[in-house]
C-alpha cells in the first residue's frame, strides 16, 4: 500500500517541474492543437496533484475533485476545442504577436517573477516554495498568452491556463475549497467556455476571422 | 439773526454772480488794450431774455423746458451752502461737500439732457464734451476737498471753514497748496473757463456748454447763463473761504460784516484778475488733451490725500 | 410649531408660490385660471412684504422647522437680515408681477404664458428660500434651483444658436459658483457638528486662521460669480440681455442681491469679519468690478447690455461698501463698519428699485418700439410720456443725484470712505480716502452713461420708423414702472424711514456699533433741499409760461434729419477714445467709392471693443480641459488586449505597493 | 423556506418564458413573473426587518445590507420589465433574438443578481457573481451586430478575467480563516467571519493580499477606472432595458460584494488599508469617468462613462466610512440607479426616433419628442446632481464626510468632477434638445408603458430628493446598523 503512497510523495515533490515544462512549451506552440495538447496535460498533471493530496491528507472529496478535474479539462475541454477548431474552419496558426523566443524570455521572467513573489509569502504559508511558484506562474502565463496571442480560442485557453493556475494554488494553501464550492466554480467555468465557445461562432459568422485585435470598432 | 445772515450771504451771491462775469469781461478786455462793455452788461443781458418768449423746437418733449429749471434750482441750492462773510451758510452746516458737488451734478445731468433733446448734432456733441469733462473732473473735486476734510476732521464747509480760520496764515502746509492746486484747476473746467472750455467762442467745433445751450432762447437761455454765473461765483467764493478765510466775521455785528464783505470783495478781486490773466495768456486745451488736464489735477489731489497722513501724524 | 400670524403669512407664501401656483398654471388651460395663479402669486408678495415687516420688529425671529420632512436638516428663519432681502424681493416682486402681466400677454402664446408664470412662481419660491434658509442644505438647495428656473425662464423664451451659447456660460459659471458655495459651507464642518446656521456662528469664532481664510476666499468666490464681479462677470452680459424683460428686472435687481446676502451672511454673520486682508481684496475687486463694469457699459448701444453691465458696476459700489466694512471690521471699528454696512445694503435695495425700473422700462420699449437697440430709438418721451418719465427718475436714480435713492447710498459710501481717515494704525487712512476718488470716477462715468442711455432713447427725433409710431406701453406696464419710480423718489427724499431699521439690523450683525450719526443728518437736510429745489423750480415756472414753437436753426439746410444727431455710439466715442486700452478698439472704416471724385457713395464706421474675457481667460482653462479628456479618451483603444493589459498592470502596482509599504 | 422563492420563481419562470412563441403572451406572462418576484422580494425584506436576518442552509442569508440591495434590484427591475414591454415591439424574430429569448435571459440574468444578494458564503458569492456574468453577456450580444458581439465579447473575457482574480482573492481570505482556525466549511460564511475578524489574529498581511484581489476583480465588476474598459461599449451595445439594468442593478450587486469583503477586512486588519484604496479607486473614476464624458459622440456611451463616475462616487462614500459616508454611499446608490435608469429610457426613445445614437446628428428633439425630452431633461438635472433630486442628497451627505474627516483633497476632486460632468451633460443634452430637427425624426409620443416606467423613475428621484420615505429609511437604517 506504501507504493501509492511513494508514489504520491513523488508526484507532491515532482509536479511543478512538469507545469514549468508545459508553460515554456505553450509559449513557443505555434498551432492550436498543440496547445491545447498541453492544456490537457498540464491538467492531467494537476489531477495527479489532486489525486496526491488527497491521498496524503485523506480528504475523501479530493478524489471527487480529482475526478472532475479529470473528466472536464483533461478529457472534455480538449475534445470541445478540438471539434470547435474543425468547425470554425480557421487558420490553425496560433497568431501570436510575440515571436517565440519573445514568449520564451516572457516565460522565463514570469517564472522568476512568481518565484520572487512566492519567497515572501512561502513561509507565512508554510508550503513548498516550487509548488505555490508553479501556481503563479501559471496564472501569469495565462495572462501573457491572453495578452499576446490574437486568436479568440488562443485568449480562451489563456483564461483557462489561469484559471487553473488559481485553482492549484487554492489547492496547494488550502487543500481545496468546500466540494459545493469547486463544484460550483468548474460548473462557472464549463458554461463560460460554452458562451465563448458561441461567441466565437458569432465572431466567425460577423468578421468572417477571429483575430481579436481586429475588433476595434467600439472606440473613445 | 443768523439765518439772516446765512439769507443774505446766499442772495448776495445769487444777484452778485452777473457782476462778477461783467468784472472779469471788462479786465479780459483791459488786458486785450479794448474799452470793453460796461460791467453791468451782463444784467441788462440777464433781464432782456428774461423778458424775452421762449422759442421750443417742435421734436423736443417737456424735459426740454424742464432741464433750465433743474439747473436754475439745483445751482441755487449749491449756493447755499458757500459761506461768503459768516463762517456758517444757509445749509452749509447741515449738508456736506459731497451734497454739493453732486447737487452740481444734477444740474448738468439735466443740461445735457436739454442738450439732446433740442434734436441738433451740436446738442450731442455739447452733451456728449460735458460727459467726459464732468465725469474726470468729479474724482479731483471731491479727492481736494476730502483733503481738506481730513485736516480739519469735519465734513461740513463751514465746519471746515472755522477749522481754517482758527489756523493762523504762516503754517500753511503742502495739503493746502496741493488742494488748491487741483481745485482751481478743476473749477477751470468744471465753470467752462478758458483752458477747457471758451465761454465766449461761438466756433461750434470748440464749444462745451455753449454748445449745450445753442438752442435755447429766451427766459431758459436767462436762466441757464444766470446759474452758470452763480456757479463760477460760488466755486470762487469756496476757495477763497476754504483757503483764506480770514477776515471772516467771527461774531455777527454789522461791523464786523461789513469789514468780512471788504476783505471778501478784495479777495475776490485778486481772483478775477487771476482768472482774466489766465484767459487771456493761455490758448484753449484741444480736446482730447483735457483728459491730461483733469488727469495732472486727480494726481495732485491724490497726493494732497497722501500728505494729509503725514502732517496728520 | 404654533402658527402665529406671521407664520401662517409665511406658510401661505412659501405653499403658494411652490405648490398652488405652479400646479394651477401647468394643469390649467382656460384664461381665468391663469389670472387667478397670477393673482395669488401677486398676493403671495404682498404676504412676504408684511411677513418681513412685521418679524423685523418681532423680537424672537421666526423659525419654519421642515426638517422632520428632509433628509438633510432644512428650516427657513426670518431674522433681520433676512426680513431684509424678504422685503427687497417681494416688495420688487409686485412691479415686477404687475408690469409681467401685460408684457407676456403681448408676447407669448397661451402654453408658453403658462410655462413662464409657472417658473416664475418657483423662481421667486427659490430666491425666497435663499433669503431666509437657515441650514446649509435648504441654502444650497435654493441656491441651486434659482438657478434652473432662471434658465428655464430663458430658455421658455426661445433657443437660437448664440442663445444656447450664453445659456451654457451662465448654467456652467452658476454650477461652478454653487460649487465654491457649497466648499464654503463644507469647510466648516470639521468644526461643527451641522451646518445649521446657528451652529456655523458658533464655529465661526473657534476657526484657525488658515481655514478661516480658506471658508472666506471661497464663500468670496462663490458669491462674488453670482454678484457679476469682474473676473466672474462673463455670464452677466449675456444672460440678462436674452432674458424677457421681466425676468431680467428680477434677475438683475433681486437675483444679484442673494449674491449680496450670502457674502454678509458669511463674511459678518459666521465669520464675523474674515481674516485681516479681507477688506482690502473686496476692495479691489470691488473697484475694478466699478470702474470695468461702467466702462463697457458706456460702449454698449443694445439698452439691455447697458444696463446688465451697469448692473456689474453696482455690484462693485455694493462691494465696495462691503469692503470697507470689513476693512473697519479688521481694525476694530464697529461704528465706521456699521456705517459702511448699511450704505452696502442701503445700495443694494436701491439697486434692486431702479434697476429692475430700467428693466421694465426697456420691456415697455421692446413692446411699443419693437426694438431696445439705442441707435434705432429717439423722441419717445413725446411718445410714452409716463414711461419716458418713469425710466427719466431711473436714470437719475443710478447716476446718484440728489432727491433719488442713489444718491443715498452712494453718499453714505463716501462717508464710509471718509471716516476711514481715523483708522490711524493701519494703511486703511490712506486707501480709504483714495477710493472716494474711484467712486467719484464711477459716479461720473455712470451719470454720462445714463445721460446716454435716456438721451439718445428717448429725447431728440425718432431714429427709426419702429420708434416713430411708438405709442404709449399699456396700463398694467405703466403700473409697474410708476411703482417702482414712486419708490425711487420716496426713498431718495426720506430716506430716514428706510435708515433707521437698517441700522438697527446692522448693529446685530457688528457687535458692539453706535447709530452712525451720518443717517441721522442725511435723513434731516435732504427733505429741506428737496422742499428748495422744488420750491425755487417750480415758482420760476410758474414766472414764463409764453412758449413758441420755432423750427431749429440748421445752418439753412432744408431741415434737421434724425441721421444728423448724436447717436450712442458717438455720443461715448470721448470717453471711449481716452479710456482706449480698456477696449482696445479695433476700428474698421470703409468707403464705397462712387464715380463722383468728392464725395464716396457711402461711408461706415465700425469700432468693435475686441478686450474679451471669454478669449484671455475662460477660452484657455476650457481648451485645455478638454485636450486632456481628448488625450484620454485615445486610452480607450477598442483592443481587448490592452483593456487586459490595463487590468493585470493595476493589480501588479497595487501588489507592489502592498510589498513596499 | 422563503428565502428559496425569490430564486426559484426567476430560474423557472426563465425555463417556462421559453415556451411562450407568441410575443404579446410573452411579455404579458413576463409582467406577470416580474409582479410575483418583487412581491417575494417585499416579503423578504418585510421578514428580515421582523427578525433581523433569515438563513436557509449554509448558503443563503439575508441581512439588513442585502435586504436593501433586493429592494434597489426589484425596483429597477420592474421599471425595466414595464418598459421592455413596450420597447420589444420593434423587436424582430431572429432565431436567439426574439421576445421569448429576450424575457428568459433577463429573468436568468435577475435570478443571478437575486442570488449574489442572498449568498451568505463568499464562495457562492463568487460563483453567482461569475453567473451574472455569463447571464448577460448573451443579453449584450442580443443584437447579433457587429458592435454587439465585439462587446460582448470583450464584456465576457475581460469580466471574466476580472473575476477570476477575485477567485484568488477569496481563496486567500479562506486561507487566512483557516489558518486563523476556523472550520473549513463556515471559513467563508460572511456572518462568522464577521464575528471572528475582530478577535481572531486573521493575518493583516495575507488580508490586505486578499483585499487587493478582490478589489481588482470585482472592481472589473463595477468599472473602476483602470478596469473600466469594457463598461461603455458593453452598456452602449446592449438593448436599451438591458444597460439599464446593466448600470442600474449588476454595477450595485458588484458594489455589493467589495462592501461585504470591505466590512470584513476593515473590521480585522483596521480600516486604513481598504478605504484609501476605495477612496483613491474612487476618486480616479470619477475624475477620468468626469473628463471623458466631455468628449462623448454617443448618447449611452455618455451615459455609461456617466455610471462609473457615479459608482466612483459611491465608493468614495464608502472610502470615507462613518455614519454620513455609508449612508450618502447607500443612497447614492438607490438614487442612481434610478436616475440612470431613466435616463436610459430616454435615450431608447431617442434611439428609436432617431435611428442613431450618434449625438450631432440628434437635433431639435424638444419639438420631435416633448415627453422624451422632458424625460431626458429631468434626468439629466438628477444625474448631475442638482436640487430637487435625490442625488443631491446624497453626495451632500458624502460631501459633509469628506469635510467632516478634512479630506479635503478627495472633497475638492469630487467638486470639480461635479462642474466638469455637469458642463459635460449640459452641452449634449442643449445640443440634442435645441436646433432644427433633421428631416427623418417625425413627431413622436410615449406608449402608456414608456409614460409609466420614466414617470415613476422621474417622481422616484424627485420625491427622493424632498423626503425618503419612511420604510425605505428604514431599510437603509438597517443596511448601516450591519455595516458599522
Amino acid at each position: 500500500m506504501d507504493l501509492i503512497g511513494i508514489a504520491s510523495g513523488k508526484v507532491l515533490s515532482s509536479f511543478s517541474v512538469f507545469l514549468f515544462l508545459t508553460v515554456l512549451l505553450l509559449a513557443v506552440a505555434r498551432r492550436i492543437s498543440t496547445s491545447i495538447l498541453l492544456f490537457s496535460l498540464q491538467s492531467a498533471v494537476i489531477t495527479a496533484e489532486v489525486l496526491a493530496t488527497a491521498f496524503q491528507e485523506k480528504l475523501p472529496e479530493a478524489y471527487i475533485v480529482g475526478a472532475l478535474v479529470l473528466v472536464i479539462k483533461v478529457i472534455l475541454i480538449p475534445r470541445a476545442f478540438f471539434s470547435l477548431t474543425k468547425r470554425l474552419r480557421t487558420v490553425r496558426d496560433v497568431k501570436a504577436s510575440t515571436t517565440p523566443a519573445q514568449s520564451v524570455f516572457a516565460v522565463a521572467a514570469i517564472i522568476y517573477l512568481s518565484y520572487a513573489a512566492v519567497h515572501s509569502y512561502g513561509q507565512a504559508v508554510h508550503v513548498p516554495d516550487d509548488a505555490l511558484a508553479a501556481a503563479v506562474s501559471l496564472i501569469l502565463t495565462g495572462a501573457f498568452l491572453m495578452l499576446s496571442r490574437k486568436k479568440a480560442l488562443m485568449q480562451m485557453l489563456g483564461l483557462l491556463v489561469l484559471e487553473n493556475g488559481i485553482f492549484l494554488a487554492a489547492l496547494i494553501t488550502t487543500f481545496g475549497m468546500p466540494l459545493v464550492i469547486e463544484i460550483g466554480i468548474f460548473f462557472d467555468i464549463l458554461i463560460g467556455l460554452l458562451l465563448m465557445g458561441i461567441f466565437t461562432f458569432r465572431i466567425n459568422d460577423t468578421f468572417e476571422h477571429l483575430d481579436v485585435s481586429k475588433l476595434r470598432r467600439l472606440r473613445g | 439773526m443768523s439765518i439772516v445772515i446765512d439769507v443774505l450771504q446766499a442772495a448776495m451771491l445769487i444777484l452778485g454772480a452777473p457782476l462778477v462775469r461783467g468784472i472779469i469781461a471788462r479786465l479780459k478786455a483791459h488786458l486785450q488794450r479794448r474799452r470793453g462793455a460796461s460791467i453791468w452788461r451782463p444784467y441788462v443781458e440777464l433781464f432782456k431774455l428774461l423778458r424775452k418768449e421762449d422759442l421750443v423746437p417742435p421734436t423736443s418733449s417737456a424735459v426740454f423746458r424742464l432741464a433750465p429749471l433743474a439747473l436754475f434750482a439745483a445751482t441755487i441750492c449749491m449756493s447755499a451752502f458757500v459761506p461768503v462773510v459768516h463762517a456758517s451758510a444757509l445749509l452749509g452746516s447741515r449738508g456736506d461737500f459731497f451734497l454739493l458737488v453732486y447737487l452740481l451734478a444734477l444740474g448738468r445731468f439735466f443740461l445735457s439732457l436739454g442738450a439732446l433733446d433740442g434734436g441738433s448734432a451740436f446738442g450731442g456733441m455739447g452733451a456728449s464734451r460735458e460727459a467726459l469733462v464732468s465725469s474726470l473732473a468729479e474724482a479731483p473735486l471731491l479727492l481736494g476737498l476730502v483733503a481738506l476734510a481730513i485736516l480739519a476732521s469735519r465734513t461740513d464747509i463751514s465746519g471746515i471753514v472755522t477749522w481754517t480760520l482758527a489756523q493762523n496764515i504762516f503754517n500753511i502746509s503742502a495739503v493746502h497748496i496741493l488742494a488748491f492746486a487741483s481745485l482751481a484747476m478743476v473749477t477751470l473746467a468744471e465753470t467752462g473757463r478758458m483752458p477747457v472750455d471758451n465761454p465766449t467762442t461761438h466756433l461750434e467745433l470748440t464749444m462745451i456748454h455753449e454748445g449745450m445751450v445753442l438752442e435755447y432762447s429766451g427766459p431758459s437761455l436767462g436762466l441757464i447763463e444766470w446759474a452758470s454765473a452763480i456757479k463760477l461765483q460760488a466755486m470762487l467764493a469756496l476757495l477763497v473761504s476754504l483757503f483764506a478765510p480770514w477776515g471772516m466775521a467771527s461774531n455777527s455785528t454789522l461791523g464786523a460784516l461789513v469789514l468780512a464783505l471788504l476783505f471778501y470783495c478784495v479777495k475776490l478781486g485778486v481772483l478775477l484778475v487771476l482768472l482774466s490773466v489766465i484767459e487771456s495768456a493761455v490758448a484753449k486745451l484741444r480736446m482730447y488733451l483735457v483728459p491730461d488736464y483733469l488727469g495732472v489735477a486727480s494726481a495732485v489731489s491724490a497726493l494732497a490725500v497722501i500728505f494729509t497722513t503725514l502732517v496728520k501724524r | 410649531m404654533q402658527l402665529g400670524a406671521i407664520e401662517t403669512g409665511f406658510v401661505f407664501l412659501l405653499a403658494v408660490l411652490g405648490l398652488i401656483a405652479p400646479l394651477v398654471l401647468i394643469a390649467s388651460l382656460a384664461e381665468r385660471a391663469r389670472g387667478f395663479a397670477i393673482a395669488l402669486i401677486l398676493s403671495a408678495s404682498i404676504a412676504g412684504c408684511l411677513v418681513a415687516v412685521f418679524s423685523f420688529l418681532k423680537e424672537p425671529a421666526l423659525l419654519l422647522e421642515l426638517r422632520w420632512v428632509t433628509p438633510f436638516s432644512f428650516s427657513l428663519t426670518v431674522d433681520r437680515l433676512s426680513a431684509f432681502f424678504l422685503l427687497l424681493v417681494c416688495s420688487v416682486a409686485i412691479p415686477v408681477t404687475v408690469f409681467g402681466v401685460p408684457y407676456f400677454n403681448f408676447h407669448y402664446s397661451e402654453a408658453r404664458r403658462n410655462w413662464t408664470w409657472a417658473f416664475f412662481s418657483l423662481f421667486l419660491l427659490s430666491m425666497i428660500v435663499v433669503v431666509t434658509a437657515s441650514t446649509g442644505f435648504a441654502f444650497l438647495m435654493g441656491w441651486e434651483l434659482m438657478t434652473l428656473t432662471s434658465t428655464a425662464l430663458i430658455v421658455v423664451e426661445g433657443d437660437s444658436e448664440d442663445r444656447r451659447h450664453n445659456v451654457l456660460i451662465y448654467l456652467l459659471m452658476m454650477h461652478a459658483g454653487a460649487a465654491a458655495v457649497a466648499t464654503a459651507f463644507f469647510l466648516f464642518l470639521p468644526h461643527s457638528d451641522s451646518l445649521d446656521f446657528s451652529a456655523l456662528r458658533l464655529a465661526g469664532a473657534t476657526i484657525p486662521g488658515g481655514l478661516r481664510a480658506a471658508i472666506f476666499v471661497t464663500a468670496f468666490l462663490g458669491f462674488g460669480a453670482k454678484a457679476g464681479l469682474i473676473p466672474l462677470h462673463l455670464w452677466l452680459p449675456r444672460a440678462h440681455p436674452i432674458a424677457p424683460s421681466p425676468v431680467s428686472a428680477m434677475m438683475s435687481g433681486i437675483m444679484l442681491k442673494t449674491a449680496v446676502y450670502g457674502f454678509v451672511r458669511f463674511a459678518f454673520d459666521f465669520l464675523a469679519g474674515g481674516p485681516w486682508w479681507s477688506g482690502y481684496a473686496v476692495l479691489v475687486v470691488a473697484a475694478a468690478t466699478g470702474l470695468l463694469g461702467i466702462l463697457y457699459g458706456i460702449s454698449e448701444h443694445d439698452l439691455k447690455r447697458l444696463l446688465a453691465y451697469s448692473s456689474v458696476e453696482n455690484m462693485g459700489i455694493i462691494f465696495l461698501g462691503l469692503g470697507t466694512s470689513l476693512v473697519f471690521v479688521a481694525n476694530h471699528a464697529p461704528l465706521g463698519a456699521a456705517l459702511a454696512l448699511t450704505a452696502a445694503l442701503l445700495h443694494a435695495f436701491n439697486h434692486a428699485l431702479f434697476k429692475s425700473l430700467l428693466f421694465l422700462g426697456t420691456g415697455a420699449l421692446s413692446h411699443s418700439a419693437h426694438s431696445v437697440n439705442l441707435n434705432e430709438l429717439g423722441g419717445l418721451q413725446e411718445r410714452m410720456p409716463l414711461t419716458g418719465t418713469a425710466v427719466l427718475v431711473g436714470c437719475c436714480s443710478i447716476a446718484g443725484l440728489p432727491l433719488f435713492n442713489g444718491f443715498i447710498s452712494e453718499w453714505l459710501t463716501f462717508r464710509s470712505f471718509l471716516a476711514g481717515s481715523t483708522l490711524l494704525n493701519s494703511k486703511a487712512d490712506v486707501v480709504l480716502p483714495l477710493m472716494v476718488g474711484v467712486l467719484a470716477l464711477i459716479g461720473g462715468l455712470a451719470a454720462a452713461c445714463f445721460v446716454k442711455a435716456y438721451g439718445v432713447a428717448f429725447l431728440g427725433r425718432p431714429r427709426s420708423a419702429r420708434a416713430e409710431e411708438a405709442t404709449e406701453a399699456p396700463f398694467g406696464m405703466r403700473l409697474g414702472l410708476l411703482l417702482l419710480a414712486a419708490g425711487c423718489v420716496f426713498i431718495g427724499i426720506f430716506p430716514g424711514i428706510l435708515l433707521r431699521p437698517l441700522v438697527a439690523l446692522v448693529q446685530g450683525l457688528v457687535p458692539g456699533a453706535g447709530v452712525p450719526n451720518e443717517t441721522l443728518s442725511i435723513a434731516r437736510v435732504i427733505p429741506w433741499i428737496a422742499l428748495l429745489i422744488v420750491g425755487v423750480s417750480s415758482s420760476v415756472a410758474l414766472l414764463r409760461h409764453k412758449k413758441r414753437m420755432a423750427r431749429t436753426w440748421a445752418c439753412g439746410l432744408p431741415g434737421l434729419s434724425s441721421r444728423m444727431e448724436y447717436t450712442s455710439t458717438v455720443f461715448s466715442k470721448p470717453i471711449r477714445f481716452v479710456f482706449a486700452r480698456v477696449y482696445r478698439p479695433d476700428r474698421k472704416i470703409e468707403q464705397q467709392p462712387s464715380d463722383h471724385p468728392y464725395f464716396p457713395a457711402s461711408i461706415s464706421y465700425r469700432s468693435v471693443r475686441t478686450t474679451s474675457y471669454e478669449r484671455a481667460l475662460y477660452r484657455p482653462v476650457v481648451d485645455s480641459i478638454v485636450s486632456q479628456a481628448l488625450r484620454l479618451r485615445r486610452l480607450q483603444t477598442g483592443n481587448i488586449q490592452v483593456y487586459l493589459l490595463y487590468i493585470f498592470l493595476a493589480l501588479v502596482s497595487l501588489l507592489a505597493l502592498l510589498r513596499f509599504q | 423556506m422563503l428565502l428559496l422563492l425569490p430564486l426559484a420563481i426567476p430560474f423557472l419562470g426563465a425555463g417556462l418564458l421559453l415556451t411562450f412563441g407568441n410575443p404579446l403572451r410573452a411579455t404579458r406572462a413576463a409582467l406577470f413573473l416580474g409582479v410575483l418576484e418583487i412581491a417575494s422580494v417585499a416579503a423578504v425584506i418585510w421578514q428580515v426587518h421582523e427578525h433581523g436576518e433569515l438563513r436557509e442552509g449554509p448558503y443563503l442569508r439575508v441581512d439588513g445590507l442585502s435586504s436593501f440591495f433586493l429592494l434597489v434590484i426589484a425596483f429597477i427591475s420592474g421599471l425595466v420589465l414595464v418598459y421592455a414591454s413596450g420597447y420589444l415591439r420593434h423587436m424582430g424574430e431572429g432565431r436567439f433574438s426574439s421576445p421569448r429569448w429576450f424575457y428568459a435571459l433577463v429573468f436568468l440574468f435577475l435570478f443571478t443578481m437575486v442570488s449574489v444578494c442572498l449568498a451568505a458564503n463568499l464562495g457562492f458569492l463568487w460563483i453567482m457573481m461569475e453567473a451574472t456574468t455569463l447571464a448577460s453577456a448573451l443579453l449584450v450580444g442580443f443584437y447579433n451586430t457587429e458592435g454587439a458581439v465585439e462587446a460582448g465579447w470583450k464584456y465576457l473575457i475581460v469580466c471574466t478575467v476580472g473575476i477570476a482574480f477575485a477567485l484568488f482573492g477569496t481563496i486567500v481570505l479562506y486561507l487566512a480563516a483557516v489558518k486563523a482556525g476556523m472550520s473549513p466549511n463556515d471559513a467563508l460564511d460572511w456572518a462568522s467571519l464577521m464575528n471572528v475578524a475582530s478577535r481572531a489574529g486573521f493575518d493583516p498581511h495575507l488580508l490586505k493580499l486578499a483585499f487587493v484581489f478582490v478589489l481588482v476583480g470585482y472592481g472589473t465588476k463595477i468599472g473602476f477606472v483602470p478596469m473600466h474598459s469594457w463598461l461603455p461599449d458593453a452598456h452602449a451595445e446592449a438593448p436599451t432595458p438591458i444597460s439599464a439594468l446593466l448600470s442600474a442593478v449588476l454595477l450595485n450587486c458588484a458594489m455589493y460584494a467589495l462592501m461585504r469583503y470591505d466590512a470584513i477586512v476593515s473590521r480585522s486588519a483596521g480600516p486604513a488599508f481598504s478605504h484609501s484604496l476605495l477612496l483613491t479607486f474612487g476618486a480616479l473614476s470619477m475624475a477620468v469617468a468626469g473628463l471623458l464624458i466631455l468628449v462623448q459622440r454617443n448618447l449611452k456611451r455618455l451615459m455609461a462613462y456617466s455610471s462609473i463616475e457615479h459608482m466612483g462616487m459611491i465608493a468614495i462614500g464608502l472610502g470615507l466610512g462613518g455614519p454620513l459616508g455609508v449612508l450618502g454611499a447607500l443612497l447614492h446608490t438607490f438614487n442612481h440607479s434610478v436616475a440612470k435608469s431613466l435616463l436610459f429610457f430616454g435615450a431608447g426613445n431617442v434611439r428609436q426616433n432617431a435611428g442613431t445614437l450618434r449625438m450631432e446628428a440628434i437635433r431639435g428633439i424638444s419639438r420631435t419628442m416633448p415627453q422624451t425630452s422632458a424625460a431626458l431633461i429631468l434626468g439629466g438635472l438628477a444625474i448631475v446632481g442638482l436640487p430637487p433630486f435625490g442625488l443631491f442628497v446624497s453626495e451632500f451627505a458624502i460631501l459633509s464626510a469628506a469635510f467632516t474627516q478634512a479630506r479635503y483633497f478627495v472633497a475638492i476632486v469630487f467638486l470639480i468632477v461635479l462642474s466638469v460632468v455637469f458642463g459635460g451633460f449640459a452641452y449634449h443634452l442643449s445640443h440634442m434638445l435645441t436646433g432644427e430637427p433633421s428631416p427623418g425624426h417625425e413627431h413622436s409620443t410615449l406608449i402608456p408603458s414608456e409614460w409609466l416606467a420614466m414617470g415613476l423613475a422621474a417622481l422616484c428621484s424627485l420625491l427622493f430628493g424632498v423626503r425618503i420615505p419612511h420604510l425605505f429609511d428604514v431599510v437603509l437604517r438597517e443596511a448601516m446598523r450591519v455595516l458599522r
